[in-house]
Parts: structure tokens; sequence; C-alpha cells
């Protein structure tokens, strides 16, 4: 056959970096789905950020599925390139390089969320902008310990993994390890996935506890959702003498913390996420960020994250976005270093 | 009804068809077709296969709609668009085709669609259906327990619910009732057959009955005016006093036909084979026990027995279909594989089912294609199937058996029954190289012609050299094809009767071993 | 009930007695109580499903239905989101929807002549939808005491919401067993084409089938939000698919007109153990479904073995 | 009076057209048509979506779908269904990545070789063991699953020699990516195969009814575990198509299509019983799912309107696309 290379794809090459008006700019946003508060809250903090600049965001959601982000995107990418900005939460961290190379062929400006292959260097692309996670490790750790501490240093905890083959269930699982070698009292018990599920977490949990029934004293859960399916679990056992704790802090958790039924979450904050990915492309869309200025430390961060508990659970209750965190000499702000 | 109705109830027909007609694609199944039901008389229709009588009534009971003519029922021009408004002027009608849920119990069938107090706001009342049902079971002195599951009673005690639920009708009307029996006798034994006569000839007594058969004997019996039908059209009607077969048939195929239509046994077959063809040796299934049976090159071997017997299993083993669990089979010598019907096929066994709707033919397939799924290589050069060569072999064998069909490309199951067999025969034959032929009620449903049609060209077989075992539809038709009879009961082969062609055996020496 | 309908029953049985043998903690009677509630939920879609399978169709609309009556009724009883507080009622009207969605698939089927696998996954999908567009963003949360307690009071040692699927499970069965619906449901499976020879008209009959099965899915979004507290769009993810194997595992089969309430209920708790062991036992979480599957496989195979015929069609 | 056509004996019967009538022949364009409309609605609802680049995306992206459905396809036609094939192609990505630092050029043929014995054994499994095929590869399905969460260790392995796939990503005459040829290459094979062989008598007489071909000698044994086994086969070459596009091969890859998969078969118009349909109707089918998967977010339909909306149209899409007369009983 006659084959010659890609051609189909995109218009190659990329629009001159800083060229677009800002009027022409055209933002995306895409989650896995809007029927998960964290994941609604992030698109509405996108939108939040394109009123702010006087544009509307196009709302992607994919369902969780692989296959389906990736038709997305390369059918995004087949339209107009040249003044694209997508903030991009990959379904996994498979899913992120094909986003990528298809960004990079078609010019299109591109920040990433949570899920990036630890080797993939942001640094080596052009119009990938950034990749901003939290550092699931210590996130996993500080909960980990904040468990440790509320069940007296010692007994048994038992923990609920997400969907096993995503980085973010890894790196949380891994801090947990590292909690548990620095609380070398408290036993892991059992370790089951509920796929970051609140039903099925409802679930696992009502089979562990008559499974380790009074040993149990503690579940720390790799997500809210999951740790709010075992507060049902414990509430339906009548349990009250376990302590629980996630990550998220979606606002039924906080309200947990605040009632005193969950012990300790760790923030992430949608709606910033949702904003702060079309910020950082809109800056270097319109020329006020220019991409080669910004630093190897800031393509690829941790970002800010507090661990939540009883204490300074008020602080949280109603996340709201911050025009000001999204202003172009701002961007970066939130940064607690480069992912190492 | 009003007093002048009344006055001449006795003196209007009970059911007047008119000019019906009914095109099907290619097809014209009716073509002006008329015809009359007095009230209180049996009422026999006769016609060839595909001469339209199904369709004729089928359009009776609001299933066909026709394109033109008129029904008139008691002097009342009627439309009868579905079964429902059918029954409600009285008229019902037991189906060629099995019409039963299988898994539902005899009682629901026998109230189905017309439960009355059976059933009281949606909700069931067992013991009142069952009662109703034994009520018409009652009728047709009928033993079966109405609350057996229809699938596990015999295909012959399946057929009586089919008559109690039709008979459902008397309840349901205040009418005299029209009841239609297409084909009731073909599946039924001769006991049952008589039973039903009686029963037809009880309903006589208060309804009209229109009665189909492909058994002239048995119209003639049990009718008292025979209506004809040819390619759609009605071409007379005859009382039944005094007439004869050979009329009757004359009048359906439009010239005399033979009444002999068995043609007799092969005339002394000179060199007799020292071996016989089929040899099966103390073969037991799981309904069958030490059955040995010898089948010669060229003979044809019938197997009688009620049902029940075992025989349809002992053909189905032969052919691969039932399991056995012990006994060899030989094949012109050679170890025969019972595994499958794929070693079957390619010993050069044939096997035409009982069931041919559900076993024997692959409805929405073509004509063509059904007649050469068995053979494949008879339409292929190689592994590739050759259009052309396959169209000419089966417009040969469509021609050859006489097969009506619009086309060699038209969907089976768009061909009446009788039709659908010939071409499920001519699976077997297309190749030519066929050493056995398992022949399980071969001419269920067949007109006359076409009865001897598959007759001679059962006898044109054997002359070739096929050997062929016969389960068949009657005695009478076991006894004028075989040429030995093996009598089956309770699973074992418990006589051998010689049926030479000057000494053929009369059916009632039969009945008596089969007992 | 046949020797044939012996297989599932003595499955449940024997897989019990070697979970029972493998693990202390899978013999307590906590644990027992543990696998009843757990299986609640799965018992009430599969008698709905049931239903449907018995016709000799197939229904995959429980994930959408669910999700939608879950929604819904987190929104009508007392919640966060709005100031409603309609409690028994707000139920109902969860049922409702549940039936009207059902009854939607089953007009799709009768009326546009599409498959029911293709008219229930595409009012799945609009379910899902629904709940989605209810939903908004804000996950609605319960705060009514009635439907709260459903999951957490017990009675004899089961929650509530077990002696609710006890009860569908008996109402599934009368209604199998002694109205003309679940009859003619039963016989639509066996041979459709002769119901409608006997003068029955069976698209209404369908319809009710589905609109019947949808109502059972509506209660099963409504117990899913009881227990979670919480109503979720994903109330019904995977239940669709589980509740077919559970019914198939007891019995029931997928080309219809055999099977029944009964056979699902088994199934249902074959199922449940199976999953419930499992964890018991301590087998890999990243092994679990796969051992779940293998173990469905055999236990069907093993229940078919035995009936097996030549020439016997297996679809 | 006209003479009945068929009351005369066949040798002097009118002639009468076997081939079909301008109505089946319609009904047989019916998925194509679906395609079309669809198209013209998303092109009115965004104008911008009617571009040569947008439709080579949308082609492209159907490629995996399409080689799925159509392995498929011929289990549907057998009477059968498979459910394993979305699994099973997750599987085979996980093994491509595995094997191809070992394997190079090889491993494109050697995992489809595998994902087709894997199908073959579910097929064996089928007919020895008698258990529907609904259970037998739902059973599949949660094996094979496990299975790739095992091998691949629960995560994503990318793929660093993306030589061995690049012929996949290239485009023909620089517009028909090189993927969908190679689908419509599969379809096309697969169908000529069917139709210029005995074949295809078999397997629509297995599908139709599969107790009448048994006792016609087919061989539907055979036949069943030939379907299975390229219905894996498929299964295969389109995890190696998708390995392409995402550079890694990941155990949960594919696990989403498996509907996607089946509703491409049905809204093709093939019939879920069996016996009925083809792999180019599937063809069609994969399109039409495509852009409604990936047409409707882009022409700016929201999430809950967008599955509502595909919820109504691949009903639609079945109702316009099935041959009823083919299918006398819905179920
Ligand atoms: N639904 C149909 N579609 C097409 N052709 C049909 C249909 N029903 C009947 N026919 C044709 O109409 C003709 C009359 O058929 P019909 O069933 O009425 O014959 P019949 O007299 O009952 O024959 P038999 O004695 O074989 O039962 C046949 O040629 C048949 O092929
Ligand atoms: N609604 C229908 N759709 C398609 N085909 C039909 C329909 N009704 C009848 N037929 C076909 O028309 C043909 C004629 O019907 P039928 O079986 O009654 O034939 P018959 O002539 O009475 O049979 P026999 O040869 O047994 O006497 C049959 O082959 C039947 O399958
Ligand atoms: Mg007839
Ligand atoms: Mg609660």
């Amino acid at each position: 056959g006659c084959s010659e290379e890609a051609s189909g794809g995109g218009g190659g090459g990329g629009a001159e970096a800083g060229a677009c008006a800002p009027e022409d700019v055209t933002l995306v946003g895409q989650v896995r789905n809007e029927s998960n508060p964290y994941e609604a809250a992030w698109l509405d903090g996108g939108d939040a950020f394109a009123e702010q600049v006087g544009l509307t965001q196009d709302r992607l959601t994919y369902d969780g599925d692989s296959t389906r982000q990736q038709e997305q995107i390369s059918q995004l990418l087949a339209g107009d390139t040249e003044c694209l900005v997508m903030n991009i939460l990959p379904n996994g961290d498979s899913d992120t390089p094909p986003i990528v190379e298809g960004a990079e062929e078609a010019g299109a400006y591109l920040v990433t969320q949570w899920n990036k292959p630890a080797d993939l260097n942001v640094a080596d692309y052009d119009q990938w902008l950034s990749h901003i996670t939290y550092n699931g490790v210590e996130s996993g750790k500080q909960i980990g310990d904040a468990l440790a501490e509320a069940i007296g240093g010692s007994g048994g905890i038992v923990a609920l993994q997400g969907i096993l083959d995503t980085g973010a269930a890894k790196d949380r699982f891994a801090g947990l390890e590292e909690s548990l070698a620095a609380n070398p009292d408290v036993e892991l018990l059992d370790d089951q996935t509920a796929n970051f599920s609140r039903a099925e977490a409802l679930e696992v949990t009502k089979t562990l506890l008559t499974k380790h029934g009074d040993d149990l004293k503690g579940i720390w859960a790799a997500n809210d959702d999951m740790a709010l399916g075992a507060l049902e679990a414990l509430e339906q056992a009548g349990r009250t003498d376990v302590a629980v704790v996630g990550i998220d802090a979606v606002p039924d958790a906080l309200t947990a913390i605040e009632d005193g039924t969950m012990t300790a979450t760790v923030s992430s904050d949608g709606p910033w996420q949702g904003g702060i990915g079309l910020a950082i492309g809109f800056c270097v869309a319109t020329g006020e960020l220019a991409a080669e200025d910004i630093t190897d430390e800031d393509r690829a961060w941790f970002a800010e994250q507090f661990l939540i508990t009883s204490d300074n659970v008020a602080d949280f209750s109603s996340p709201q976005t911050d025009e000001a965190d999204f202003e172009c000499d701002n961007v970066f702000s939130r940064s607690q270093g480069a992912i190492s | 009804m009003t007093a002048q109705t009344q006055v001449n109830a006795l003196e209007v027909n009970a059911l007047e068809v008119r000019g019906l007609v009914k095109h099907y694609p290619g097809v014209k199944a009716l073509d002006g077709v008329d015809l009359v039901v007095r009230q209180h008389e049996v009422l026999g229709l006769a016609g060839e296969n595909g001469a339209g009588k199904s369709t004729l009534l089928k359009a009776l009971v609001g299933l066909v709609r026709p394109d033109a003519g008129e029904i008139w029922v008691r002097g009342e021009k009627v439309r009868l668009r579905s079964v429902v408004e059918a029954a409600d002027h009285g008229i019902g009608m037991v189906f060629q085709e099995q019409s039963l849920v299988p898994n539902l119990t005899a009682a629901e069938n026998i109230v189905l669609g017309s439960e009355g107090p059976g059933v009281r706001r949606g909700i069931y009342r067992w013991d009142t259906m069952r009662k109703l049902a034994q009520a018409q079971l009652d009728k047709i002195g009928s033993h079966i327990d109405p609350l057996a599951r229809t699938d596990t009673l015999t295909f012959a005690e399946r057929q009586m619910v089919e008559i109690a639920k039709v008979l459902r009708i008397e309840e349901r009307t205040s009418h005299p009732p029209v009841i239609i029996l297409d084909e009731p006798t073909s599946v039924l034994e001769s006991k049952e057959i008589e039973t039903l006569f009686t029963q037809v000839r009880r309903l006589r007594e208060f309804a009209s009955v229109v009665f189909v058969s492909h058994r002239l004997d048995e119209v003639l019996d049990v009718c008292d005016r025979v209506s004809v039908l040819r390619g759609g059209q009605s071409v007379g009607e005859v009382p039944t006093a005094g007439a004869a077969p050979a009329e009757l048939h004359r009048m359906m195929i439009g010239s005399t036909g033979s009444d002999d239509h068995y043609h007799g046994n092969l005339a002394e077959r000179s060199d007799e084979p020292a071996r016989p063809r089929l040899v099966v040796r103390g073969l037991s299934g799981a309904t069958f026990r030490d059955v040995d049976l010898d089948v010669h090159a060229g003979e044809i071997v019938g197997i009688v027995g009620v049902h029940g017997s075992g025989r349809e299993d002992v053909c189905r083993a032969l052919f691969g279909a039932e399991p056995t669990l012990a006994g060899e089979v030989t094949l012109d010598g050679d170890k025969l594989d019972l595994s499958g019907t794929r070693a079957a096929c390619a010993a050069g066994i044939g096997y035409v089912p009982a069931e041919r709707k559900i076993e024997g033919m692959v409805g929405p397939m073509s004509v063509a294609d059904n007649m050469t799924l068995t053979k494949q290589k008879s339409r292929c050069s190689g592994p590739l199937v050759v259009p052309q060569k396959q169209a000419t072999l089966v417009d040969k064998w469509i021609e050859r058996l006489s097969i009506r069909t619009p086309h060699r490309g038209t969907a089976i199951q768009r061909l009446s029954g009788g039709n659908q067999q010939k071409v499920v025969l001519a699976r077997w034959l297309v190749a030519g190289d066929i050493r056995l032929l398992l022949l399980d009620h071969p001419t269920r449903g067949l007109d006359i012609g076409a009865r001897s049609e598959v007759y001679s060209l059962m006898r044109e077989l054997a002359n070739s050299g096929v050997a062929a075992v016969l389960l068949a539809d009657s005695l009478e038709e076991a006894i004028g094809m075989s040429d030995r009879i093996i009598v089956m009961s309770d699973g074992r082969a418990t006589r051998e009767v010689a049926c030479p062609a000057g000494g053929k055996p009369t059916p009632l020496d039969l009945v008596k071993e089969m007992v | 009930m046949s020797l044939g309908d012996a297989g599932p029953p003595i499955a449940l049985v024997v897989i019990f007695a070697v979970f029972s043998l493998l693990s202390d903690d899978f013999r307590t009677l906590g644990n027992v109580q543990n696998i009843m509630d757990a299986a609640a939920v799965l018992a009430v879609v599969t008698c709905g499903i049931s239903f449907v399978l018995m016709m000799g169709s197939i229904d995959l609309s429980a994930p959408g239905v669910m999700g939608a009556s879950a929604i819904a009724v987190s929104l009508l009883v007392a919640n966060n989101r709005n100031d409603n507080a309609y409690g028994l009622l707000g139920v109902l009207v969860a049922l409702l929807l549940g039936s009207a969605l059902g009854c939607l698939s089953g007009l799709a089927l009768v009326s546009l002549k599409v498959p029911s696998f293709m008219t229930t996954l595409g009012v799945s999908a609009v379910g899902l939808g629904l709940a989605t567009l209810m939903f908004a963003g804000v996950q609605p949360n319960i705060r009514d005491d009635m439907l709260d307690s459903w999951a957490v009071q017990r009675f004899l040692g089961l929650a509530y919401l077990t002696w609710i699927a006890v009860a569908c499970v008996l109402v599934g069965w009368l209604i199998q067993r002694y109205s003309r619906l679940g009859r003619y449901a039963f016989a639509i499976g066996g041979a459709e084409e002769v119901l409608a020879l006997s003068g029955v008209k069976v698209a209404p009959y369908k319809v009710a089938v589905f609109t019947l099965a949808g109502t059972f899915y509506g209660l099963a979004g409504v117990m899913v939000t009881s227990q979670l507290s919480a109503g979720l769009v994903q109330a019904g993810k995977g239940y669709d698919f589980a509740a077919i194997t559970a019914a198939v595992v007891g019995g029931t089969l997928l080309t219809g007109g055999r099977g029944g309430i009964l056979h699902s209920a088994v199934g249902v708790l074959l199922v449940t153990v199976l999953t419930n062991g499992l964890v018991q036992v301590g087998v890999s979480p990243y092994w679990q479904g796969g051992v779940q599957g293998l173990i469905v496989v055999a236990a069907v195979a093993a229940a078919v073995l035995p009936q097996r015929r030549r020439n016997q069609v297996t679809k | 009076m006209t003479t009945p056509v068929l009351a005369t004996p066949a040798a002097d019967q009118a002639p009468v057209s076997g081939g079909p009538t301008v109505g089946q022949r319609l009904t047989s364009f019916m998925p194509v048509i679906a395609l079309v409309a669809l198209l013209a609605a998303l092109t009115f609802a965004d104008p911008d979506f009617l571009t040569q680049r947008s439709l080579t995306a949308a082609v492209r992206t159907s490629a995996p779908l399409a080689v799925l459905a159509a392995g498929a396809t011929l289990v549907v036609l057998c009477g059968g269904i498979d459910l394993s094939i979305a699994a099973l192609c997750s599987l085979s990505t996980v093994l491509f990545a595995m094997w191809l630092p070992d394997l190079g050029g090889l491993t494109t043929l050697v995992v489809i070789g595998a994902a087709g014995l894997i199908g073959m054994v579910q097929g064996i499994g089928h007919v020895v063991l008698r258990i529907p095929s609904f259970i037998m590869t739902l059973g599949g399905m949660s094996i094979f699953a496990a299975v790739a969460l095992v091998i691949s260790d629960a995560g994503p392995i990318r793929i660093v020699d993306r030589d061995a796939t690049k012929w996949l990503t290239l485009y023909v005459g620089g517009i028909v990516p090189m993927s969908f040829v190679v689908a419509v290459i599969v379809v096309a094979a697969i169908s000529l195969v069917l139709k210029l062989t005995p074949l295809e008598s078999f397997v629509r007489a297995t599908g139709y009814s599969e107790s009448a071909a048994r006792l016609a000698g087919t061989p539907v044994d055979l036949v069943k575990v030939a379907a299975f086994t390229i219905s894996g086969a498929c299964a295969g070459l389109a995890a190696v198509m998708l390995v392409s596009r995402n550079f890694s091969g990941s155990p949960t890859m594919a696990d989403n299509l498996l509907l996607p998969a089946v509703a491409a078969i049905v809204v093709g118009g093939t019939a879920i019983t069996g016996g009925h349909g083809s792999l180019w109707r599937s063809l069609a089918g994969a399109l039409v799912v495509t852009l409604l998967r990936v047409g409707l977010p882009i022409v700016g339909v929201s999430s809950a309107w967008e599955q509502i909306l595909y919820g109504a149209i691949i009903v639609a899409a079945v109702a316009l696309t099935l041959d009823r007369s083919k299918v006398l009983i819905i179920k």
C-alpha cells in the first residue's frame, strides 16, 4: 500500500505560543463523570475560571472508560486545535502518554492531573505544560498515622484499596505501609479492594467486620467514598469503636469528621484543580506566560494538601475557588515541590 | 337474535365463504375459494399439499387476513381479525402444527386464553382450573392428568389436549360452534383416531366440524360431505355416501390417480447378498434394550410399535443422535461409530426426522441451501461453493420430486408441509452416496400424491441398493412398503414378520404382536 | 421439582460446607447473618430479572433504573439538598419511577419490535442520564430516620432490608405461581407463538413483566440508598450481570420457560456465599473475580452435565 | 381467472425471481442509512463536526471496536454470545506489552494466536460441557480479568519499542487510518470465506436451528468452536490496535468495550438470537456506536443528556436496521 506518515491527526507543529486572542481560546475540562461530587466540583471550578476570563468551558466526561477518554480526545484534536486548552484527568497512568502525544502533535495546550507514568517526563514535551498531583504516598501515610494515633498506637486495622491498577491506589497504599513501619504495634489484618466505590466498601467492610470482629480497631480507606461506605457498615453493625480515615475531603467526609464519626481525611481541592489546569493553559495560550519560562520544577509538581481532622475541619467545610489562585503569576503558588 | 332469524336458524349455513383470495409473495394461496359449512355436519376438506387448506382455515379463525372475499357466519357477514373474534363467533381450530405451551400444565393449555372462572382478577384458582380442564378431557375420554406438564406427555396425548382445548368453545359461545380440525389424525394411532371420531360424531349433534386429512378413507368415513380444493380454488364437493377415495383423488389432482400407492414390493431379488448391509447386535439405550436388527441392501425394513416402544430412539441411536449403552453396529462389515451425527453421515447414513419443523429443516434458509446442507460437496468444487452447480442440481431435484416452490431461493418455511418434507428427503439424495436411510414418519402430513411420490422414491432408492429402515405413519403403510417388519414393544424387538409381495400380513396380525 | 432442579441447591450446600471447613470465621452465626444481609439487594434485583428471563428476554436496565430511583428517593425523603420529607411516599414515587422505566423497556420491545437486549440497554442509559440530571453535582444524603433504620434495625438477627428481600421473594413466588401475569410470563418463554394462536395478546403481558421488573429494581435502588444513607448514580453498578449470573446459576434458562423465583433465590445465595467465602478464606483480591468466575462455570457445568442429551441445543 | 401459480407442476411454472426484492435490498442497507442519518444529525448540531479530519479520527477510533464486534458477530450468528471479548482484549494488551521485548515484530501474530487459542478453549468448554455461552464467557471474562491483573502486577505496562505497532498508526493515502483498513480487511476476509465456502450455510443453520443443523450432519460443534476461536483472535487484533494507540498494555484497557461491541452488533441489525446478520452490518454498527460515543460530547451535549440520547438513539437505530421478516419472534 501507499502508506505515509500521519496527517489525519492534527494540524501539526502547533500554534505559535502566545498567539491566541483571549476570546479565541477554547477551554476543555475532562473528568470521569459528573455523578460524583468531587469531579462535579472539579468541572464547576473550571466553569468558574472560564467565567473569570469571559469564556465557557466544554465539559467532557468519559464514565471512567479509558478507551472512551482516548476516543473523545482524538476526536477533539481532530477539530480546531490552534487555541485549545485541555485540563485533563487521565483515567489511569497508561492513558496519559497517548493524550500527551496527541496534544503535542495537534498543538493543543495540555495540563494533566493525578495520573502519569513515573518515567514520562513532562519537560520532554512542548505542549504538555504541566502535570499536577497530590503526593499519594504522603497522604496515605498521613491518614495512616492519624489512624494509628486514633486507636492509641496499637491494634488491628484493615485497608480498603482503590482500583488496583491506578497509581493513586498504589501510592496511597505505599504510604500506609510506611506508616505501619513507623507504628510497629499497628497490625494490618487484611487488605481488600473496594474499587473506590462506596457500595463495594459497604459490602467488603461488613464481611471484614464479621471476619475480624473485635480485633478490628481501625479502617484505612484509600478514598473518602470508601470510608463513607465503611462508616455505613459500622453503623449497621452497631460498632462505634472503629476509627475510619480516608482521602479527598469530600463534603460528606468533612461532615462525618465534624460529627466525630470519622477521624481524618486529606484535602484535595477539586474546584481549584478544575480551574488551575485551564488557567495555566490559558496563560500560555494568550502569551501572558511563556512556556519556556515554566521551570522544570513546575512542569510536574505536588500540590499542597492538608490533613483534616476534627481540629481543623471548620476551615475546609465549603471549598471555594479564589480568583487570585488563577492569576498568571500565581498559578504555581500551591506547589509543594517537583515530583521526584 | 330476532324471532325471524330464530325461525330460519336451521336453514342458515353455519359458515359460508365467498370468493376468498389470499396472495403470498410468488404464490396465490387462495384464488377465489367458496365453501359452505352447514349446521350439524362434518365437512371434509381435501386437497393436495399446498392446495390452500390451511390458509383457508386460518382465515376462518382470523389468523390470515384475506385480500378479498367474504366470510358469513350464520347468515351474517363478519370480519375476523383475531382468534378471539373468531372464538366469539363460535369458530375454533386445532392447528396442524402442534400449538401447546410445553412448559405449562395440560389444564392451563386447555383453558388458555379463555380461563373464565379459572382466573379471578388475574389470580389463578388452580382447583377450578383443573376441574374445567378435567371436564374437557372427560368429553374425549382422556385419562391425562390435567396438572401434568405438557412436555411430559406423548405426542398423541398432546393432540388429545389440543382437541380438549378446542372443545372449550362450546362453553364460550351461545351459538352452535364451528370446530376446525386441521390434520388432527396425522400423528395419532388407530385407537386414538377412533376416540377422536367418536368425538367428532358427538360434536355433530350440536356443532359443525371441518375436518382435514390426507387419509381419504378417514375423510370418507367420518365426514358427511367433502369439499375439494385445488390450487387455491374450489373444484367441487361430493357427499361421502357411496363415494370412493379414487374419485376424491381424481378431483384433487385433476386426473385419475392410482389407488395402489404402495406400488407393491420389489419382485424377487435375484442375488440376495450374503451379508446384511446393516447389522445391529444387542443395542441398548435409555429406552430400548438388546435390539438386534439386520437390513440388507435394497431392503426396506419397517419397525412398528406403539408409542413408547422405543423405535424412534433406535433410529436416532443408529444415526448417532441418541446415546447408546451397549451393542455393536456394523455397516457393510465396518464397525459403525455411533458417537455423533457427523460420523453417521460420513458412513453414508441418512435420517429423516419426524419433527420436521424443529429437527428436519432450517426454516429461514432457502430450499436450495436446505437441500444441500448435508452433502455440501455436491455443490462445491474443492472447498468453494459453486452457485451454478448448486442451482442446476437443486432445480433438477425440485423438478424430479415436483417440489412446489416459487424458486429454489425461497425460504423453506414458506412451503407447504409436504413440499418441505420432499426437500428434507432430497437432502440425502443429492449426492447419490447414501447407503442406509432411516425414515421416521417420512410421509407425515403428506397428501396422497406426495405420498406416492415418496413411496416410489423409497422404492427406487431400495432398488438402487440403499437399505432403508421405515417407521411408518400407519400399519397399512408399514405393511405396504416393507419387505420385513420388526415389531417392538417396551424397548425390545419382540418379533420379526416377513412381508413379501405376495404374502402381506394383515394389520390385525401385527396389532396382536404389538401389545 | 425434578431431579434436574436439585443441582443448584446441592451446589449451594457443597460450597457452604467447603468454606465452613476452610474458615472458622465463615461458619459463625454472625457471618451467616452477614451473608443474608449482603444478599438482600441482589435478591430483589434477581426477583425482577427472573420474570424477564422466564419470558426468554433479557434485562440490562438494572443499573440505570436503580441509579434513577436511588437519586429520586434520596431527593424525596428528608435530605441535605432540599426540604422534601415525603418519607414512605417518596419511596413509593421512586418505585413508580422504576416501574415507568421498566414499562419503557417493555413498550419499546413490543411497539418498536427491538430486542430487549437493546431496549433495556437503552433504558439503562436513559436512567443513568436522569439520575445524573437529578444528581446535579451535589451528593444527596438522606436524613430520613425510617429509611435509615431499614439498614440498621434488626428483627430476628436480620436487617429490615433483608426481610424486605425475603418478602420480595415470597411475593415474586406468589406472582409466579398464582397470577396470570406470572404464568403467562412463563408461557411466553415456553412458546410465545402458541399464546397468540390461543387468542392471548402477549404484548401487554410483556410490558407488564418489564414494568414489574422495573419496580423491583426501583426498590433495590431504594435499598441501596438506605444502606449507604446517600443517593448514588452508581447505585446499581454491576447488578445487571450479577443478577443474570445468580438467576442462571440457580437454574433459570436464558432461553426462557424454565426456572423461577425460588431457583433464583438459591442462585443469589450461591453467588453471595461465594463472594463472602472468598474474602473469608483470604483469597487475594486480584484473584477473587477469577476464582468466582471459575466456580460459577464449574457449578453450571456440574448442574448441566447430568441432564445432557445428545443433540441438545446449548446457546 | 388467472392460473394459480403453484397449482401447475413445477416444470411450467411462471418464472419467479428468487433474488432479493427492492424492500429486502433496502433493509440490508439500513445500517448504512442509520449511519448517514446520525452523521447528518451531528453535523446539524455542530457544523464543524463534518470535516475530513474529524471523520478520519472517528473512523480510526472505531477500528478496535469494529474488529471486536466483527469477531463476536460470528458467535452471535451461531446463536451464542461472547461476553469475554473485552476482557480477553485487555489481557491481550498485557500479553503484548510483556512479550514485545522478547518477540519483537512477531508479537502481533503471537498475541493474536494466543487470544484465538484462549477463545478456542472457551468454545470447547461450551460445546463439550454444554455450558451456555453466556455463562461460559461470563466466567471467562472474570478469569481473564484476574489473570491480566495478576500477570501485569495490576498496572499498565508501557511500550518502549513502538516500531512493532507503528504500521497501524499510518494512514493510507494520507487519509484512511491503517487500523480501519485492517478492520475492513478482516471483515472482508471473513465474510468472503463464509460466502465462498459452505461455512456460511453451517453458521446460519447452527444459528437458526441447532438441532436441525446437527441432524443434517452439519459440523455444529466445530463451527461453534471456530467461531469462538475467531472471536478470540479478533479480540487479540483489537488489542494490538489499542496498544498502538495507547503505547501501553493495561489489564483493564478494553473492559468497557463489551457493551459497545454488543451494541454495534445489534445496531447493525444482526439478530441476537442467531442465524441472521453479517459482519458488514457490525462494521456499520461499530461506526454508529463510535459516532455516538465521541460525537455527542464533542458537539456539546452535556453528560446527562448524552446518556439519555445514547439510550434513545441505539434503540431507534435497531428499530431501523433489524429485518423483522428474518426474525419472527423478538425476545
Ligand atoms: N405465510 C406464507 N407465506 C408464503 N406462502 C405461504 C404462506 N402460507 C402459505 N403459503 C403458501 O400458500 C399455499 C397454500 O398453503 P396451505 O398451507 O394453505 O396449503 P394446504 O392446503 O394447507 O397444504 P397441506 O396439505 O400441505 O397442509 C402453499 O403454496 C404455501 O406455500
Ligand atoms: N404466518 C406464516 N408465516 C410464514 N409461513 C407460514 C405462515 N403460516 C403458514 N406458513 C407456512 O405455509 C405453509 C403451509 O402451511 P401448512 O404447514 O399448513 O402446510 P400444509 O400444506 O397444511 O402441510 P401438509 O403438507 O402437512 O399437509 C407452511 O409451510 C407454513 O410454514
Ligand atoms: Mg395445511
Ligand atoms: Mg445511615
